[in-house]
């Protein structure tokens, strides 16, 4: 054995090889296989060791892993389209129809697009399964009400997104969604109670200063509309939404991993 | 064909839709004992065999393989973003029929008096995560990214006219996970359906843990244990989420009109619109005197009715029907779920009030932006 | 210590929150401080003092209605009158009272009706698609039909119910109308009385606090509290995006944004002219900024015509440039001034502000409001900066200097010389600028070498030059008669005799009309008298291309006026002396050009080739080609050289980086303006360097290097129009729809104002009060002839000076002034001053006539003529007018002399028909002062006020039977011009009355007016 | 903290050391202000960052706006006359001004049927569209033709120099009972 070693094996327990990887080696023995877990910054968010019924699939449906796949998926798809896609209303109608036909695998729009559709229906899918298996309860409470705003910015995220190709289809669902802000009581002029805001002839709720002007940046969709979804899309609500992926998978291993019969 | 299409189109109008499923539902998913009994009886259990699901999907995917030789279901189905939306229903059928089969065999377990099926030694039965966990997860990652690729290629994304904010396409459309909201515009003020409803659902999702104290069925698929928590989940969830959404992808049309799946999309339909305030009601068409120059005056008996809804029924339900739950949960927890629970009662409520009494707003304020 | 320690403690908690706090009050504090520094904009303080101002602008406005509706009697009298209606209305009360309740019980039954008839056409609507789709084949037909019919029926009938109750309605309505009909008539009558009072206090209410309610008051105070501004601010940035104006931003034009009214608050409001900068407002609102005015704000901005940085909304970044050093240290004092870095496109001074107009007007020839940049664009066209400076503009104007292609048979040899080396010694006021003597070229060295390349063009141009056959038929001339002549021809409407520089003098664009040719003098020195009579004959035989025209001198004239010119001479100049060739100078000059293309040996062995003559002329073409000399004058040999100037297309936005300060860097400021007005001013500068004691020494520059462009000794005021007309000159794309409007009318009239700029037509003639450069002259030639008292005449000068020409579209037939142009015949009897024949060609005379014509908004050319019967009543009522009206004292009826002197002589009455056209004749005759201030002419008088009786016994039936209708008596008139007939060409009757008779000038007292007629 | 009060019960019963004296006077001081100091603390620190979210919200509202102008000034109100159609602002606005004895609206030029812009015909006292037929009255109501609605009015208000402003921003349509909306209709 020590005289021949393969290839791979010369490889893995040369000093390149042994530096990046910890626990060096091809994982065999069950330290070994412990310790790539430990070992790996990715693989460490995995408890080393889990309940068999945690790997069944038929248990798991995986939802929750994929939803996170597809983030990452999203995110690298949306960097490479953030090289060809400039948001300004003259601009990006056509560079996503260059997108669509000139770009070399303009395909990653595609990519993207049903990226985003699926990451919704895999969270959507995710809750109902920790609903399902009651996995909600003591000690997950909190982490269940992570969940929930984690799908709350997955929906907002699809929601600025689907803006930003500035086509009929992208302005008139954002119309629908953003009078709906204008609607806020109190804070939307055309909400309920907004005009009782007011000193004298002066109301402090119009269209220049409600809710729905701080989302769309102006009284019509238009150029900052556009601009402040891309920044929202690409920069404001993944850096958000980071933070409390982080803390969702810190609390999964803290609140005891996945949940179990008692 | 042409009578099963027109009997298709007639049975999903939302009046009859939403009645069939709010009858069916509680059989199907039985909140409590009386029902769970009529379950079993019924055998409706059997859904949540192999069988059942054979059943369902072999009736979905036909019905959709049916629907795609009509033209105008075939140009619905098939708009590019409406695709992920005849995934999900497939997707919502088996999840649901995957977690209830579980849940039943399990609950069959429990019964016996055996541990469930999740059950474990602790620690002795624990696997190591390399290389099972991971690899299973490899595997997933590969052949999503596989399936990412195949429907990318197949299904090119939807590019419309270029933006023109001076003409509004008819419908105008959400992105379809908020259809279900831009349905309830059709009941509710924006303010309302836009803003307050969706903070309710955000807030009573959160609040699920805390209000739903029972410790038991955590960790596994269980349903007798959790009847009410699971149907009434299973109700806001499955029916009013994603059947609104449905509604409101498939069946909405020019001017928000309803449409059948099989029918077309004719712009110049014309429904009557003839919904009158609650206002309305009481002072011209019973009173016969006009409407009172006072606001408050004016809207007092929505006022009055709402109040008695949202201020006195929780106190009636305490006391008489909840009795049990008021005891179990306390009172700061009873009432955050009740007037969940009212709120979320609004709505099919408010449907059926629109429905039956052309009722347009029970209180409707014009003049501060304030319809109800 | 110890129990820290036990708790692993390293610091004391206690302190730890000491610093935490203290931490915390100066994060707090500086939080302040940004929220403070946010709010405190420059502009606002600005904001605030308008406030003021127009609120006490406000007030006073007020109190001046007040005062007029106190003297109003009206108003009280309204007042009173609203008082007793209102009592009279009070015995009314119980039937109003009675009518109000029946109203309000009908209209709870219409709004019930009204919905009933609402829900039922609602359901109608729908059963009618149903029914449709029903007979398209989806349903049954008979059971929707039927519910269709008896919906449609319903509909009907709730909606008769409900007009039914309308009509109830409205009768109520109109009786309450009626009760209250002398209410509403005395209300609206006030109302329309105080409505400008209660306006101006509705807008006082809305500006000053004192007049605001309580709440308003608190609201007033927090709309502009700090963080919440942005709700809806009194004080706030204001400005105007201009979408297809560009900013021009080097690589790309942006929409224009301009927020100067930001400060310049009241810069659209009239009212405040008086107050101070940035307050006041624009002193041409009716031109600028005004809605209704061609140039709007919200259409052009502001930057587009003062330039500057729009958006820019402080004293600094706003890009304010100052006007001179007074004002520059003025600024830096109170705003602590410094010129924006960094922002090319800074504002253009006060005195340059109408650069901006030149983009968009810049066709338009004068620009007309824009002085400066009129006068700026006079000069460039005199000074002929375009033919060195290749302009589109400019593109198809003729050379602005004379040919040389025939020098050798004008100008003598050695003032050729003399006058390269220095023109202005020799005419003080001449366009030919000094390439020679500069400060780069001014060493003794360096003017020796001058000197012959003086020599050296002399001889090319006089090697090369053609041969001009002279005329022969010179005659011994009168030169005192010659001096009247020249003086009364119309020479001074293009030359003046003006020995000496004028002290007063003010450069302007009527000062430049009389230099459209030289300046008389020391022609005796110049050249020859026989050339001088050949050329005055016909100056086409010299150069067919010159802007001489013919006057049609007699040979007699001709020589008369040779000879009084030629008998200047300036023995100063002559007394220049003309140097030898020195070889040694002269191989210098030549090898500098040889060894352009050659190398040295080569150059040395063509050197020795050649003789002195042949590197004269060899030295003189290159010196040509090398100085531009042909660029102005048309030389042999250059014929197709492209100008030696870089075009000036864009000089304008040309970046400031690109031009090349020198050494001069600390004196002269760091602007374009300033770099293009030394530039102009001493075009040498840049090859100079600056000693601290003020003297100057010159670059080491071999001589071809050194600056070549001349110097043209111009004004400081030509300068700055100049440097305007050049800063004008920007890249700027202009989308059509800001221009002015490419109309036939616009494109004809300022292709005729640049014709008429080119050929001087305003030198002699005067339309819509501009023009007329020859007046003065006129009147210096009435006081040779006559008497100061004469000359000082307005009306006199006028009446011996060219002709106006307002209204000469709509005066003459175009026809006619087509064949007169081409053959000039006398129109004005008494008029010395004759017009020239030009040798323009019939699409040049066709700008001319179509430029006329658009101006007066015509456009026909052909017209049918006048046709009127001679002998009808209205031909003789005509008659009698113009019997009682004397036309006959100053108009020639054919032969037929005018009674009066030749002094106040008229047109030949023959000559109308054919010359003029009936409408404007009536024009004319009903206010000959109005279309011609200034004329002889006098109204005809009609009496169309006077009784028909007495028309009767005085002018006869025919003018009686028309008596009251004015036009008619005109036409009568015109009839009868229109039927005379006789001799058209007087002119030898008029010069021999006035060779016999003169014109008749009283000159002892000057009662000679219009009392007259 | 139990250590304190212990020291503090036991120290009038023995001579207490003077170290532990010494600290414990410091200590109760320190105590005090150790409240003091850090409520002040949090004070600032929670108004501080108050602020910096102030500064945010207040960020996403600029100064200025870039938006295209939809409100124009329309003269003033004696410009028109009563019982006519204006149409001075049909091209460039697509506005008709209409006087009746009462006040001024302003239609919308654009046929509530398929976007045409119908023509006012005087004699006939109504706008007729040419596409499809459709006629409206002087109040914009409809009467024949397709046409689903009346013609929309838009804001009409006075500004403070007396000039009649229209914003195009603003509609008020009949059968939603808008056009009894006090800007919907300036009173002359």
């Amino acid at each position: 054995m020590s005289e021949k070693k393969s290839l791979f094996e010369k490889l893995a327990s040369g000093q390149i090889w042994t530096s990046i990887f910890r626990g060096g080696g091809v994982p065999r023995s069950r330290r070994q296989r412990m310790m790539v877990v430990l070992n790996s910054v990715f693989l460490h968010l995995h408890p080393v060791r889990l309940p068999k019924h945690a790997v069944k699939l038929k248990f798991t449906w995986c939802m929750g892993g994929l939803s996170f796949f597809i983030f990452l998926i999203l995110t690298i798809s949306g960097i490479l389209l953030m090289f060809y896609y400039r948001p300004t209303i003259e601009y990006a109608y056509t560079d996503m129809m260059d997108l669509t036909e000139q770009v070399p695998f303009g395909i990653m729009r595609e990519i993207h697009r049903w990226g985003a559709h699926a990451m919704v229906i895999t969270v959507w899918l995710h809750m109902f399964r920790v609903f399902m298996t009651g996995s909600y309860k003591p000690p997950r409470e909190f982490n269940w009400a992570i969940g929930v705003i984690l799908l709350v910015l997955t929906l907002l995220l699809s929601f600025t997104g689907y803006l930003l190709p500035w086509d009929q289809l992208a302005i008139w669902a954002i119309a629908v969604g953003s009078n709906m802000a204008g609607a806020t009581p109190f804070l939307g002029a055309e909400g309920p109670g907004s005009a009782l805001l007011a000193i004298g002839d002066i109301n402090f709720i119009t269209k220049v200063s409600d809710a729905r002007f701080g989302l769309i940046g102006g009284r019509f969709l238009g150029e900052a509309t556009l601009l402040r979804f891309y920044v929202l899309h690409c920069i404001g609500l993944p850096f958000i939404i980071m933070i409390f992926m982080a803390v969702h998978f810190w609390r999964i291993r803290k609140d005891g991993g996945i949940s179990t019969p008692v | 064909m042409e009578s099963f299409k027109s009997v298709i189109n007639y049975i999903s109008n939302p009046t009859i839709l939403v009645t069939a499923v709010l009858l069916i539902f509680p059989f199907i998913f039985p909140p409590t004992e009386w029902f769970y009994k009529i379950n079993k009886r019924l055998r409706l259990d059997k859904l949540w065999t192999g069988k059942g699901l054979l059943v369902m999907t072999v009736v979905t995917i036909s019905f959709f393989i049916f629907g795609l030789g009509d033209y105008n279901f075939k140009s619905i189905v098939l708009k590019p973003d409406n695709v992920p939306i005849s995934g999900l229903i497939l997707l919502l059928i088996f999840f649901t029929w995957l977690s209830m089969s579980q849940a039943y065999k399990n609950d069959a377990l429990v019964e016996k008096g055996k541990s469930v099926d999740e059950y474990y030694d602790a620690p002795n039965d624990k696997v190591l995560v390399w290389p099972d966990l991971v690899y299973v997860e490899l595997i997933s990652l590969i052949l999503f990214s596989a399936f990412m690729l195949i429907w990318s290629i197949g299904l090119p994304a939807p590019l419309e006219q270029p933006a023109n904010p001076a003409e509004s396409p008819n419908p105008a459309k959400a992105p379809w996970y908020f259809l279900g909201l831009q349905e309830m515009l059709v009941y509710f003020d924006p303010w309302y359906a836009g803003v307050v409803l969706p903070t309710f659902i955000i807030v009573g999702l959160m609040a699920i843990p805390y209000i739903d104290s029972d410790p038991n069925g955590s960790g596994y698929y269980s349903y007798k244990d959790r009847k009410l928590s699971v149907s009434i989940y299973l109700f806001g969830w499955l029916i009013l989420w994603n059947v609104l959404i449905v509604i409101g992808t498939f069946l909405r049309g020019p001017n928000w009109g309803f449409f059948g799946p099989f029918e077309y999309w004719d712009s110049h339909r014309l429904e009557a619109l003839t919904n009158v305030n609650l206002s309305e009601f009481v002072y011209v068409k019973w009173l016969e005197i006009g409407l009172p120059q006072s606001i408050l005056l004016r809207e007092a008996p929505g006022l009055i009715l709402v109040f008695i809804f949202i201020g006195v029924l929780p106190v009636l339900l305490a006391k008489t029907i909840l009795k049990k739950y008021y005891e179990d949960l306390g009172p700061s927890r009873y009432s955050i779920f009740v007037v969940l629970m009212i709120f979320g009662a609004l709505l099919p409520l408010k449907m059926y009030l629109r429905w039956l009494f052309n009722l347009k707003y029970l209180i409707s304020i014009p003049e501060y932006f304030f319809n109800f | 210590m110890n129990n820290s320690n036990n708790q692993e403690r390293y610091y004391n908690v206690l302190k730890l929150n000491k610093w935490f706090a203290l931490s915390s009050i100066l994060f707090t504090a500086f939080w302040i401080l940004v929220f403070a520094d946010d709010f405190n904009r420059p502009w606002k303080k600005y904001q605030i003092d308008f406030r003021k101002i127009e609120i006490e602008k406000i007030k006073l406005d007020i109190e001046s209605e007040d005062t007029a509706l106190q003297d109003n009697n009206n108003y009280k009298v309204l007042i009173n009158s609203l008082d007793k209606s209102k009592n009279d209305l009070q015995l009314e009360s119980a039937k109003v009272d009675k009518i109000n309740s029946e109203l309000s019980l009908l209209e709870v039954e219409l709004y019930r009706h009204n919905q009933n008839f609402q829900f039922s056409k609602a359901d109608m609507d729908a059963q009618r698609y149903k029914y449709e789709e029903a007979l398209f084949g989806h349903g049954n037909v008979e059971e929707v039909e039927k519910k269709y019919n008896r919906l449609q029926k319903e509909t009907n009938n709730f909606f008769l119910i409900a007009e039914n109750t309308q009509s109830k309605i409205d009768d109520l309505g109109t009786q309450l109308k009626l009760i209250n009909e002398n209410i509403k008539k005395y209300e609206d009558a006030i109302f329309s009385v105080t409505k400008e009072k209660q306006l101006l206090e509705r807008l006082l209410s809305k500006l000053d606090p004192e007049s605001m309610s309580f709440s308003n008051k608190v609201a007033n105070i927090v709309r502009d509290l700090p963080v919440i501004d942005f709700i809806d601010p009194y004080y706030e940035v204001k400005q105007v995006v201009v979408n297809d104006l560009k900013e021009d931003l080097i690589y790309m034009g942006m929409p224009k944004v301009d927020r100067c009214m930001t400060c310049h608050v009241g810069i659209d409001k009239k009212g405040f002219e008086n107050q101070p900068q940035p307050y006041t407002t624009h002193p041409r609102l009716d031109e600028f900024v005004g809605g209704s005015s061609p140039h709007p704000i919200s259409e052009y901005g502001c930057t587009s015509c003062h330039a500057g940085r729009g958006r820019g909304t402080d004293f600094i970044s706003s890009g304010h440039m100052p006007k001179d050093d007074a004002q520059e240290k003025e600024w830096e004092e109170k705003y602590g001034w410094e010129a924006l870095h960094y922002w090319e496109d800074k504002m253009l001074p006060a005195q340059y502000a109408e650069a901006g107009c030149f983009k968009c007007h810049g066709d338009n020839m004068p620009v007309t409001g824009a002085e400066t940049l009129t006068l700026g664009m006079a000069t460039f066209e005199k000074a002929g900066c375009y033919s060195c400076h290749s302009m589109d503009r400019w593109i198809d104007t003729p050379k602005p200097g004379p040919s040389l292609y025939k020098a050798a048979s004008k100008l003598d040899k050695d003032w050729v010389y003399r006058w390269i080396m220095e023109p202005r010694a020799f005419r003080h006021n001449t366009w030919m600028p000094h390439f020679f003597k500069k400060g780069n070229n001014r060493s003794p060295k360096d003017i020796l070498r001058s000197e012959h390349e003086s020599l050296a063009m002399t001889e090319y141009l006089y090697e090369k030059s053609d041969v001009y056959n002279l005329d022969n038929s010179l005659k011994s001339g009168d030169p005192e008669n010659g001096a009247l002549l020249v003086a009364s021809y119309g020479c001074m409407g293009c030359h003046q005799i003006q020995p000496f520089q004028d002290e007063n003098y003010d450069p302007s664009v009527e000062t430049i009309r009389l230099e459209q040719g030289p300046n008389l003098i020391g022609l005796g020195s110049k050249t020859s008298k026989s050339w001088l009579y050949s050329w005055l004959k016909n100056p086409y035989s010299y150069h067919s291309g010159t802007k001489m025209p013919n006057l049609r001198l007699s040979d007699q004239e001709a020589s008369d006026i040779a000879s009084y010119l030629i008998n200047d001479k300036n023995e100063e100049f002559d007394s220049v002396p003309v140097p030898k060739v020195n070889d040694e100078i002269l191989n210098e000059i030549t090898s500098d050009f040889l060894s352009q293309l050659n190398s040295t040996s080569q150059v040395e062995a063509e050197l020795n080739q050649m003789t002195s003559k042949e590197k004269l002329v060899y030295s003189g073409e290159k010196l040509i080609g090398h100085y531009g000399c042909y660029s102005c004058h048309n030389i042999q040999g250059f014929e197709d050289r492209k100008p030696i100037g870089i075009s000036l297309n864009a000089e304008g936005s040309k970046l400031i980086s690109k031009l090349d300060f020198g050494f001069w860097h600390d004196e002269i400021p760091h602007t374009k303006w300033d770099w293009f007005y030394n530039k102009i001013n001493e075009p040498e500068k840049f090859d100079l360097i600056p000693n601290e004691d003020g003297t100057v020494a010159v670059k080491e520059l071999r001589p071809l290097d050194k600056s070549r462009m001349p110097h043209y000794g111009l004004e400081d005021k030509e300068i700055k129009s100049l440097v305007t007309l050049i800063m004008g000159l920007v890249k700027d794309e202009i989308p059509p729809s800001k221009l002015p409007e490419t109309t036939p009318k616009f494109l004809a009239v300022s292709k005729g104002e640049q014709f008429f700029q080119t050929n001087n037509c305003l030198g002699c003639h005067k339309i819509d009060g501009k023009g007329g450069a020859i007046w003065p002259s006129t009147a210096e030639w009435i006081k040779q002839i006559a008497d100061a008292t004469n000359a000082e005449d307005q009306s006199l000068v006028q009446s011996f000076s060219p002709p106006l020409l307002n209204t000469q579209g709509r005066k003459t037939q175009p026809q006619w002034l087509l064949n007169w142009f081409k053959n000039i015949s006398m129109i004005r009897p008494h008029l010395q001053a004759r017009m020239p024949s030009f040798n323009f060609t019939d699409e040049e005379w066709n700008t001319v006539i179509a430029y006329f014509q658009y101006k007066d908004n015509l456009s026909l050319t052909y017209e049918d003529p006048h046709q009127f019967l001679a002998n009808s009543s209205s031909y003789r009522a005509g008659e009698r007018i113009a019997e009682m009206g004397a036309c006959n004292n100053c108009h020639f009826y054919g032969e037929e002399k005018p009674k009066q002197a030749a002094l106040t002589w008229a047109p030949n009455l023959v000559l109308t028909k054919e010359r003029l056209r009936p409408e404007w004749l009536e024009e004319f005759f009903i206010n000959p002062q109005e279309i011609m201030p200034g004329t002889k002419m006098p109204a005809p008088y009609i009496p169309t006020e006077e009784p028909k009786n007495s028309v009767r016994e005085v002018w006869g039936n025919d003018v009686a039977r028309i008596s009251s209708d004015s036009s008619k008596l005109y036409y009568g008139l015109i009839d009868w011009i229109w039927g005379m007939n006789g001799k058209k060409d007087v002119s030898s009757i008029v010069k021999m009355h006035i060779q016999s008779n003169g014109y008749g000038f009283i000159i002892e007292e000057d009662d000679w007016g219009d009392d007259e007629w | 903290m139990p250590e304190n009060k212990k020291t503090s019960t036991i120290s009038p019963s023995g001579p207490p050391p003077a170290a532990l004296n010494k600290a414990d006077s410091g200590s109760d001081v320190s105590r005090r202000s150790f409240f003091s100091w850090l409520s002040i603390g949090w004070l600032a620190f929670v108004a501080a960052t108050g602020g910096f979210f102030t500064m945010m919200l207040r960020f996403f509202f600029p100064n200025i706006l870039f938006e295209p102008i939809q409100t124009f000034r329309a003269g003033y109100p004696d410009d028109y006359t009563v019982g006519e159609v204006d149409l001075r602002w049909k091209v460039k606005h697509g506005v008709w001004m209409v006087r009746n004895d009462e006040g001024i609206y302003a239609l919308s030029t654009t046929c509530t049927h398929l976007g045409c812009t119908p023509n006012w015909q005087p004699t006939a006292k109504k706008f007729k569209c040419p596409c499809h037929g459709s006629g409206f009255r002087i109040t914009g109501i409809h009467f024949e033709g397709p046409a689903p609605r009346p013609l929309e009015r838009f804001k009409i208000t006075l500004a403070d120099d007396g000039q009649i402003i229209v914003d195009k921003n603003q509609k008020y349509q009949q059968e939603k009972g808008q056009w009894s909306d006090p800007e919907a209709f300036l009173k002359v």
